[in-house]
């Protein structure tokens, strides 16, 4: 058997994140984002990261605000329900971070590019448009079959991509379930694979239905347990999104010193998920919590 | 916006509010049987109110990798909670989404918008351009994509004299660029937009010239005061029309999705 | 709700397969093989096939020995366990058939092209072999970003995929369960999907678990119930695989009257899938089943 | 084949068959902790049989979409067999497993050979070549990926002088082509064959040349023997040794893997 893959979250980010690294989060889109390891490489001070991702909802928003960030290579940028991403406009339109512009289209056929391990993918996307003047990853190639100009996206290789999911198992295997995004080929595309996950369970569980598994977990370089790591995007299986939470970080990261108090509160405020969780309150967890239970029919691995 | 003052025909005096028009409008565009890739905001409503009313079997395909026939079990404000993913009829991949859209199985979809130019090229990225940024925008998401790729795609947003403007500072999502023929010659492999709904009227295109021409307005708003609000003489269609109030049903069903009125407040 | 797309498997074949279709089968190589549907094929006596598949294990050699097949498009024809198909050695060596050769990764690729609208993929394979001279969809492409000459493999675009799965509803809806090949995009790049299952289960049995679903539902034209219908390949779930009937088919289709008594028998000389279950005999068929139950942990997907 | 008889200095007299020794000779080229892609086939029980003795953290990449870390937990004759599905690390397309490979992420992998050249090229489709078609062989499966896209691939087959030919009537799977360089120069991003385990000895390849060098003849096998089989005057390394012979323990092993001697009978 091989040894294990659990670490603390902090211990997990500190070896596997460091500073300039490439790092896929929010491969998702809406569901299941990895807030907690966002927040520890804040609490880090990690700086120089390059941040990819198709729409990261707010926490690229954040980890630009805590200084983290040089560059972003991502489709969309802001809050998916009140709109801009305050700290990414005007981290842009001062200049102090580069941005790669894609669509979601482009920035999973770069990924898939990597996962597949070759130089390029083609689609007919953004033809004609200017993404093509601020995205050097977009070039022209014509098929040689049909002679068509298509729209060549390079290759993004990743130094880490952070999932957050349901389980894991100490060893790095993990399931998911939900909507799936870019996750799949963010995972195959990477150096290596950061893990957070709402339950740590043993082998038998995860090996139980392999084709839940996420990505294969010789490839994952650690496991986090992070109850709530998610909050506050959705968990399918654990919790809603917190609307609320989406609505008050509008307000608060409209101006800097606003954004240095959610800062304080939010992340520097705690010192782990467990603190996280307190702030959070039993209460509005309850709220957040599923009150519709709907299992999945089973299905039999046997021999 | 009031309706009751210029309602006089209207037999009940309910009010509605711009945002339930519009979201009306946009369901309205959806034919049943049709796929329509659902977009964020105001779209969400758009499909869940077709798809309760005259587009029972309407397909909604979503970005981040879902795909549904029914309505979400419960309100939602994005794509993804949790009542988006219960029962749908696949959860699956982007890229695996975004393959139907590139083979041109998607029918319809809908985009917000920013900054737009007559031939209904659309700017959600760099207002004042990559050179002389004003403001930054958040980006393309999907709607490069669905403007690229689906078979006609319908634009949502508020009708302004900055917004509506003659050339866009950056294509984002790309319309009719040029106009007629322009599509085709950048390679793009079908679509473009059909409609373009806004706080004042519906707008359509030329089929020979591709470019915007007034095609309805919404009730109490007059001819003259969308002119106003377009930053170029915006055309107008000979038999232009109003667009249809929304009926206490649909009204019904709005607030039903929407019961904080988070979308379709005042 | 749509209408049911429930289908006696006769129906569904002479609906969704005329002659001269482009067909895949075997899209999950050596499980789930559509044995039951490739039968019905030929009691129906249809004509000028074109075959798609990675490696058919011997579905394909019974097809061309049965007279459908006008071509082969697939990576690899024969009987996995004991080598030679010899039917279609015949039908290749005396040019009763054209093959177009590909690799397992260069199907893939042909058929994730079509699964995703484009004209071609590149792949870094099959570089400097003979491929290019026997498959016409194989051509050089050079990366606009690196300057490396790739393979670029032209998309196929089937008119029908069939797959055996473990269930689905009237609808459309399947759930597939084990490894799966090139099934995601055998199905993603057809222009229709016709299933054959073990099981015709309730919506909400489907509906409980999206991310089981192998392809939407809205894309697939006929639902058949075949149980049995993957024998002699194995089922995840319902049977293992049956080695014996490979092995006995070896010397039963090494010359052509051998063939001929083994259609005779085993094809045209049953009704329907009702019909092979009695041939094959509850004995047998006890022999096949799981000995050893596995079942998948639960997943919960509500809200 | 007994070894017996030429075993003299062998303490006990147990029988082994040539598929025995070739899966043990297999099983050897495979170190702990490597990714092995596993294809059809003996390498099936070469794998097994490394995982439960010096390799026990070797990866098994299976190209119908199955990674396993333990071995199958019954005999298995097809790689698809439930067993080997049975508690995988991951059931998944075939596209994400050649990803794997393509990426360089595969150490090793087996192939099973018809007919190979001095330069390891093989040739499991046209015998004859397509013009003057003698046999049509089933083809390259995965064989032609492996061959161009793992860090090393190791051949299995049965050495006769029709099959040890100078060049090959068509390359389904690449070794070294006309010799050194010219992997790189057709576009191979790595690679190339690093044995070729036959029914006579174990051959590998020149740094230099990239020609077959025998390295190492089995028990009771004479290098001319050996000679007498190749279609070329084959080169002879000059410190050639004897293949082990596979050891109790890995015969019971093997034994257990297939104990109805299907791979490993005489």
């Amino acid at each position: 058997m091989p040894n294990s893959k659990l670490l603390s979250l902090k211990l997990a980010i500190s070896r596997f994140v460091p500073d300039g690294s490439s790092v896929v989060m929010g491969s998702a889109q809406e569901t299941l984002i990895p807030f907690a390891a966002g927040h520890e490489v804040i609490r880090q001070r990690k700086r120089d990261l390059t941040l990819i991702g198709p729409i990261s909802d707010i926490l690229f928003d954040q980890l630009i605000g805590a200084g983290c960030v040089r560059k972003v290579r991502a489709a969309w940028v802001g809050n998916v329900i009140t709109g801009s991403g305050y700290n990414f406009r005007h981290a842009i339109e001062s200049g102090l971070i580069e941005i790669e512009d894609h669509s979601n289209l482009t920035l999973s056929m770069a990924l898939r590019a990597a996962a597949l391990g070759v130089p390029f993918l083609p689609t007919h996307t953004a033809r004609g448009s200017d993404l093509f003047k601020t995205n050097p990853g977009l070039k022209d190639v014509t098929c040689p079959f049909t002679g068509q100009v298509l729209t060549a996206v390079a290759a993004i290789n990743p130094d880490v991509t952070i999932i957050h999911v349901q389980r894991a198992d100490e060893y790095g295997n993990a399931h998911s379930w939900g909507n799936t995004g870019i996750t799949r080929e963010a995972c195959l595309a990477a150096e290596r694979v950061l893990v957070t996950c709402e339950e740590v369970v043993s082998p038998e569980v995860i090996s139980s239905d392999p084709n839940r598994v996420i990505t294969p977990g010789f490839r994952v370089c650690a496991v986090a347990h992070a109850p709530w790591g998610a909050h506050p995007s959705p968990a399918p299986g654990h919790y809603n999104r917190d609307h609320q939470a989406f609505l008050d970080y509008r307000d608060e990261s409209i101006r800097p010193q606003a954004f240095a108090a959610w800062q304080a509160r939010w992340v520097d405020g705690v010192e782990d998920q467990a603190g996280y969780m307190t702030l959070l309150g039993e209460e509005r967890m309850a709220q957040l919590r599923l009150k519709v239970n709907a299992p999945s029919a089973e299905a039999n691995f046997g021999y | 916006m009031r309706s009751a003052g210029n309602n006089r025909e209207h037999s009940e005096t309910r009010y509605y509010t711009p945002a339930e028009l519009m979201i009306t409008a946009a369901a309205h565009e959806i034919a049943d049987g049709e796929v329509v890739f659902v977009g964020m905001r105001l779209p969400l409503l758009g499909f869940q109110l077709a798809k309760t009313t005259h587009a029972p079997n309407a397909t909604g395909v979503f970005e981040l990798g879902i795909i549904r026939d029914k309505p979400a079990s419960q309100p939602i404000l994005t794509m993804g909670d949790l009542p988006n993913l219960y029962q749908a009829q696949w959860l699956s991949d982007t890229a695996d989404i975004m393959g139907l859209l590139q083979r041109g199985l998607v029918d319809v979809s809908f985009i917000g918008g920013a900054q737009v130019d007559r031939y209904g090229n659309l700017n959600t990225t760099y207002i004042g351009g990559h050179e002389n940024l004003r403001t930054r925008l958040p980006g393309s998401g999907g709607a490069c994509d669905l403007a690229s790729l689906a078979n006609r795609h319908i634009i949502i947003m508020n009708h302004e004299k900055r917004r509506f403007v003659p050339q866009v500072d950056y294509i984002t999502s790309p319309g009719y660029g040029q106009g007629a023929g322009w599509r085709e010659s950048v390679g793009l492999p079908r679509g473009g937009p059909s409609a373009v709904i806004t706080t004042l009227g519906v707008i359509r295109f030329d089929p020979e010239t591709r470019e915007m021409i007034l095609s309805a307005i919404h009730p109490g708003v007059t001819v003259e005061g969308v002119r106003e609000h377009t930053g170029w003489p915006l055309k107008i269609a000979s038999n232009i029309n109003q667009t249809p109030k929304p009926t206490p049903e649909e009204l019904k069903i709005l607030k039903k999705f929407d019961p904080d009125a988070f979308w379709t407040g005042p």
